[in-house]
Formats: structure tokens, C-alpha cells, sequence
């Protein structure tokens, strides 16, 4: 089972060797009651101790596959379903200090069901996760 | 004894706990300890593979459905019209989603499909592809003996196009696998809690269906000819089972009058807290069954005084 | 899984025919870090709407069996283990009344490595909760 | 380079997650990311269908342990003296247990096994037929090369009879067999909040304990060489990455300069919110790792200006 907040605390790590650090990488839960075909994901921006990755910036994971924002919206087959996390993967050379950081997220998601002028809509969340090491 | 309800649970109830704080047979152990015979889900959100079922999962589903005394009763699905940036779904693609929730909603053993059509506006209107797409399948639900329900679902009321449009196409078709499901959020007539990041602003414009579109529950003789199942949409139940936002009082009486004898199933929409949900549903079975019980009670008072008169 | 508080509410339930209620049942979550045998139960207190039914009255069903406070005592096999609930079986002729009670439960538990003084230590948990017929 | 540290975790930071929130697949993984090689568990908690072991489930946890990269550490069991009310078990009743839960250890590949006896008083002095107990399963221990390790734990210091009486044991049988695991608690120098129902009257009398026994970290030097395990112990970490209640900043330099290179095995024991436990243990990872590294580069540092010198 997954953590209830769209944060989750395990797999919040550094990528690339220790002393070569590329960035980071923060598992989000599916935020929605139904799963999602990829190109309704419109990505998820990061902030980090107030710093901000843009959702056109980062890289998303799933099902094995890496994806850019506009690969999510060519992406018509494969899901994001209820009960997953999502990695997204973020560049920042030397990556972030070990210890506790304030990170939040505003996953975007298109409802075809919902008002025109209500896609996509935000889904926030925001608390402080540890980066080990 | 006049016609009773049936008493369903929708697996939406528990968003959020699902994946979180329960599983699937978990859900099914709650629904069932509401006194409930019928299971609702999402196909998009209860099939781990979807759109596929795997073959394990699907005698799981059967084993569960022994154990806890449940039949499925309606699955949700949806066409996604507006599937990428800047490009529509056809009335045929549409059609080839809603075929195949159709056969997945066979093989789990469904009587009643909910597709959730993408809309253009702030009625609410369906994408036009909506006819198209429907009559392209209604030989197949025919087949398979299911009836496809759209929701008519708060801001939608009763009296709109949008339903004058699905009773026309009953019309027109002839079809008898076509109805509606009427989502009790149409009656809300006490407002919301704010949603998340919703302002005053918007709760005055856009989101004013929020505070209760208050559809009068007489209005429900115009369409129960048509609708087959509904959605028991609530909020918030509290200690003294006094439900914040929905008329219960009068829903029930409505229904009964009209000889409803369909299900209802619990759609908790409120606080996603965990493990919250579980409580409501049981609040609301509480509530519904309570008022059912009165009105047969005072039914056959009133008969009872009517023989002697 | 079960619920987070020892109090459970699905299970919560009359006894008996609808017009013969003999009593109600109540499921609580073992509320300790380990499995206990049976002979360290010293019994679970119910109050149901401030009116009190001991431990020595309720019965006690755990793996297919029912226990009396005294039985429990002699059973120094089975177990209540870890993410399971015990049903606490209560007399009172005529039921609870459909809707919702404030149930508070006292759980009694003897644990040989607190000193004697601790022993049994009591767990608490009081909330709402509902008979839906 | 000096020795490192084992880093694990014990399944008890999870206690109230299990079951509610959690599997065992979960625990797992949420210990395999703070970067651990070690798992510690409870007999009679983890094991379903304790005290028994069902194929199927050893078959699961040797798979689990291969798939997230861990290692079995210690194995925690109860000797439950005042087995009935009225009834103490005999020293034979007790041996039958430790071998019990031995040989459940050995099955699933762990090298220690923490017995918990029943005690007699406020010191915690254990039931006097630990000893007798112990002696009777020695010979089981070594011939599955599982090493016997009571814990010493608040409010027993290092400088107490218990210990003594432990190192008696050890000094006269001895064995390779038998040692001390350290529960960090006893190094707890700031109060712990107030438990269910503790009052201010009970934590100046009995439960005075819980403001901290405030072991000197020095005395680890006089009982190391029988403390081959180690239980981290904590209660909360602030955002700051701040412990409340344990001062790592003395007990890691402490346990360094001893060479210590065993397990330090998280133990949180603070609020039982759901998911909390989590982040809680990935805090406690992140400040001890931080100090090891602290200290391993003032160590270099040392260690060079050594070399000019
Ligand atoms: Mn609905
Ligand atoms: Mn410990």
C-alpha cells in the first residue's frame, strides 16, 4: 500500500553516484479516484525549500518507460492506475543535501468530463520528506 | 408491503482508502457489513490492469462476490473525448471505448454501465459524439443484456436539454438498453464545504452548483420510467444522523411513492480522511433504511385506517 | 486491513432476529505491538451511550471460538495476533437501537515484562459509531 | 577508513502501520529505502501463523528478502512467565519457548534472538528461571549459531545487577552464545511526552523513567565486548533533523571510537499516526549517517595532521 499523501516519503533519493549526483527522484500517488491515461497527465511541477522544477522540466516514470511532458501526451494507451506512484525525476546537478526538505507538488490532470475551463486541474500537496543520503 | 429498495455500495465511496488503507476484498468485506447485495466500481480504478482482466484476477472476483454476498450492479466508465492536447475522440473511437467497457462489464457479471462522456461546456453538455458513439454499441448491449445508464449529475438537472436529448434518443431508438442513472447530488440543497484552493469567487461563479442546485424530488415521476439505478451521492452524515446536505426526508418518501424498487448506491463524496468513508457509508445505510421503515410503517397505518373507514 | 482505532466500525452489529435481539457485537483491533496468547486478555470493557457492560459479562470469540473471561484465562494456546480483531460479544435483550453510539472499550492486557504494579495495562479508544439495523 | 555501521530496521518503528496500512511486502520496501542491509522482526508479530511457519509463507520471506536486498538480523521473543493468572511457567516451560522461537529463527536465517522475560519487580529484574531457561538452550543456540542477546533497556542502566548478573552468566558457562543487546532508550537524556492516561503523578513516581535515564555513553566501554546488536531507539525527529530525546551526537562518536561495526537497528517508538513511522525512520537514517560521516572526517582530519606531525 501507498502512503495517503500524493507525497510519499520512501523513494524521495539522490540519482547518480554519490559524488556525481544528477538530481533527485520524488514518488507521487495517483491523487485521483479514477486512473489515467498518460496524455490526460499534463505533469507535476516540484518545489523544493522553495526552489521550483517546472512541470515542462522534469521527467516522469512509469511502467518501466521514462517519459517527457510531451511524450505523456502522445502516450494514449498506457496508465497511470489508482494505487500507483508515479517517479518523477528531476535534474539538479549535485542533487539535494542529505536531511529534511519541504517539497511540494501540483500534479495536473485533464477531467474531458469537467468544465473547459477547469483542465487541467491541480491537485496539490506539500510536507517535509527525507533525503537519506 | 410495498416494493423495497436494494441497498448497494460503490467502491467510490472509499477513494483514496483504496490502495491506501484497504484492498479489494476489504472493500468488499465493508460493503457487505452495510447489509448491502450490491457492488459498484469504477472499471478505471478497481481492474489493476485495466483495460484488461487478467484471468486470476476474474475468478478472484467471482470467489469474492460468493463470500460476501454481493452481485455487481453498475459499472462506471468513461470516453475521454478530449484525449490529447488539441485532438478529439470520433463517435467511432468513442464507440470502441464503450465496447469494451461493455464486455468487460459482461464478463465481471454487470447488468448497468455508467459512461462518463467528456463535456464542452458548463451544462455539462456531452461532447456530440455521444449518439454517435452510443448507437454504434447498442446492438452489442443488447446482446449482452446490459443497459447503458449516463449519469444526470449536479449542475445537470432534471429539466435540461441534456436529458430531453437521452429520453429522445429512447425515443427515436426504441432501444431498452438505454436509461438514466440520477446521481442524488441533483437534490443537495444545503452548500458544500470549499474545496481545495476553491475561493469565495469561484463558489460564486462557476462552482455556485456547489451550494446545492436543489432539484424539487417531485420532478423525479418525470423520469423514473427511465431510470434504472441510482446513485445514493452523499457528503456528510453527523452523530445524530443528520445528513448536512442531501434531503434525505424527502428523497425517500419520493422514491417510494413512485415504487422504486432499484438500487441505491452509496456514493460518499465528502472529507477523504482515512478510513472516514467506512463510518459514512454505514451512517447513510443507517439514515436511508430508518426512512424507508418509516414510510412503510406510516403506509400501512394509512391503509389500516382505510380499511376501517 | 483493518481499521486504524481498535474500535471497528463495520461488524458493529445486533444479535438475533430482528424482533428478538439478544445482544450486539463489537470487533476490536488488537492494539498491541505483538500477538498476545489468550491467557494475557484480561478481558475488554464495553460502554455503549455511558451504559457500562464489563469484562467479566462479554464473551469473547476468537478463531471459531467463544471465551468467557474465565476461559480466557486457560488459554494460554490460541492467540490474537497482530492485524486481526477479537469479537466482543455483549447481552442486552432487546439490541442497540438502528444508528449511531458512542462506544467506549477498555482492553485489558498482561504484560509479564511490566512490572507487577502495570499489570493488566489498560488501552483506551471511545468514538462514534453505527448499528445500521 | 574505520569500521562502518549496520544500518536496520526493526518491523517495530511500524507497529499500528501493520496491519492497518501495511503488509509485510510493504515494511520491506520502506526499510530497503532507507538504505538498510538489515530486518528485524518480531516472532510473535510477524509471523502470521505464529508460533507455527507455513511453507509458503518461508517460501515469501526469503523472496522478499532477496528482491529488497535485505538481511535477517535479530529476531525478537517473549518468554511469558506469568503465563495465567496465578501461574508462573517452570524453567523448563521456559526453554521450551526459547527453543521454540530458536528454531523458528533458524528457519528464516537470523543470527540473534532477543528473549524477552517476564520481570519481578520496578528494576525490571527478570523472572529468576531466565537463567535456568538459558542454560537448557545453549547447546540448541550454538549448533544453529544463533547468539542469545537480553536487552537491556530503560530504566535498567549498564551499571546494574541485571547486567552484572548477565556477564556472570556469560563469564561462568562460557559461551560464545549469550550476549547484551542494547536498546539506545538508556541514553535518553530529555522527557518524553505523556503516554494514554499517564499523569503528572505517575511520572514522578513509577514512570519517572521516561524522562530519561541518562546512561553516560562512556559506559558503553565496559560492556561492548558482550554487545554484538544494537537497537536504535528513538521517539521523534524535528524537521531540523533534530532528535527530541536521544543524543546521537554523543552515543555515534562514542560507538565509533569503540569500533563498534555491528547493527544499529531503528526502533521508533514515538506517535502512532498512520505513515508517520516512515519519514520518522528515514530521519533517524539520514542524522546517524550524517554523524558516522561527521566523525569518519574529523577522524581523516586527525588522522592527517597525525601524519605531518
Ligand atoms: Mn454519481
Ligand atoms: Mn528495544
Amino acid at each position: 500500500m501507498l502512503e495517503h499523501t500524493p507525497i510519499q516519503s520512501s523513494g524521495f533519493s539522490n540519482i547518480g553516484p554519490e559524488d556525481q549526483r544528477t538530481g533527485f527522484c520524488l514518488r507521487v500517488r495517483q491523487p485521483n479516484y479514477r486512473g489515467l491515461r498518460l496524455s490526460l497527465v499534463e505533469g507535476i511541477r516540484v518545489v523544493v525549500d522553495g526552489h521550483e522544477f517546472p512541470a515542462a522540466s522534469n521527467r516522469y516514470r512509469m511502467a518501466g518507460r521514462t517519459y517527457s511532458l510531451q511524450e505523456l501526451d502522445a502516450e494514449t494507451q498506457v496508465r497511470w492506475p489508482v494505487g500507483t506512484a508515479m517517479e518523477v525525476l528531476v535534474d539538479k546537478p549535485g542533487g539535494l543535501a542529505a536531511g529534511v526538505h519541504l517539497v511540494e507538488v501540483e500534479v495536473l490532470l485533464r477531467h474531458p468530463y469537467f468544465p473547459p475551463q477547469f483542465r487541467p486541474t491541480p491537485v496539490h500537496d506539500r510536507r517535509h520528506i527525507t533525503i537519506i543520503r | 408491503m410495498t416494493a423495497q429498495f436494494k441497498y448497494g455500495v460503490s467502491l467510490y465511496s472509499y477513494t483514496d482508502d483504496f490502495g491506501t488503507v484497504m484492498d479489494l476484498e476489504d472493500a468488499f468485506y465493508h460493503a457487505s457489513e452495510t447489509g448491502s447485495t450490491g457492488i459498484e466500481i469504477l472499471g478505471e480504478a478497481h481492474l489493476p490492469a485495466y483495460p484488461d482482466i487478467e484471468p486470476a484476477w476474474l475468478d478472484r472476483w467471482y470467489a469474492l462476490l460468493d463470500k460476501y454476498g454481493l452481485e455487481p450492479t453498475n459499472y462506471a466508465s468513461w470516453i475521454d473525448t478530449d484525449i490529447q492536447n488539441g485532438r478529439d475522440l470520433t463517435a467511432g473511437e468513442g464507440a470502441k471505448q464503450l465496447a469494451l467497457d461493455l464486455e468487460n462489464a459482461s464478463r465481471l457479471g454487470f447488468r448497468f454501465v455508467r459512461p462518463k462522456f467528456g463535456v464542452i461546456d458548463d451544462e455539462l453538455t456531452p461532447h456530440p459524439i455521444w449518439e454517435g458513439a452510443v448507437e454504434r454499441v447498442l446492438d452489442l448491449a443488447a446482446k449482452l443484456d446490459i443497459t447503458i445508464i449516463p449519469e444526470i449529475h449536479s449542475p445537470t438537472p432534471i429539466r435540461h436539454p441534456v436529458v430531453d436529448a437521452y429520453i429522445d434518443f429512447i425515443q427515436r431508438t426504441g432501444t431498452r438498453h438505454f436509461g438514466l442513472l440520477i446521481d442524488t447530488g441533483i437534490f443537495q440543497d444545503r452548500p458544500l464545504p470549499f474545496w481545495q484552493h476553491e475561493t469565495p469567487e469561484m463558489r460564486e461563479g462557476a462552482m455556485s452548483f456547489l451550494n446545492g442546485i436543489r432539484v424539487p424530488v417531485e420532478q423525479l415521476a418525470e423520469v423514473i420510467e427511465y431510470t434504472p439505478f441510482i446513485q445514493a451521492k452523499f457528503h456528510h452524515i453527523d452523530e445524530n444522523l443528520h445528513d448536512h446536505n442531501i434531503p434525505w426526508e424527502k428523497v425517500v418518501p419520493a422514491l417510494k411513492s413512485l415504487g422504486y424498487s432499484g438500487y441505491l448506491s452509496s456514493e460518499y463524496e465528502g472529507k477523504r480522511d482515512p478510513w472516514v468513508a467506512i463510518e459514512q457509508v454505514r451512517r447513510q445505510h443507517a439514515l436511508i433504511r430508518k426512512l424507508e421503515r418509516e414510510w412503510e410503517q406510516a403506509a400501512g397505518q394509512a391503509g389500516r385506517e382505510h380499511d376501517h373507514a
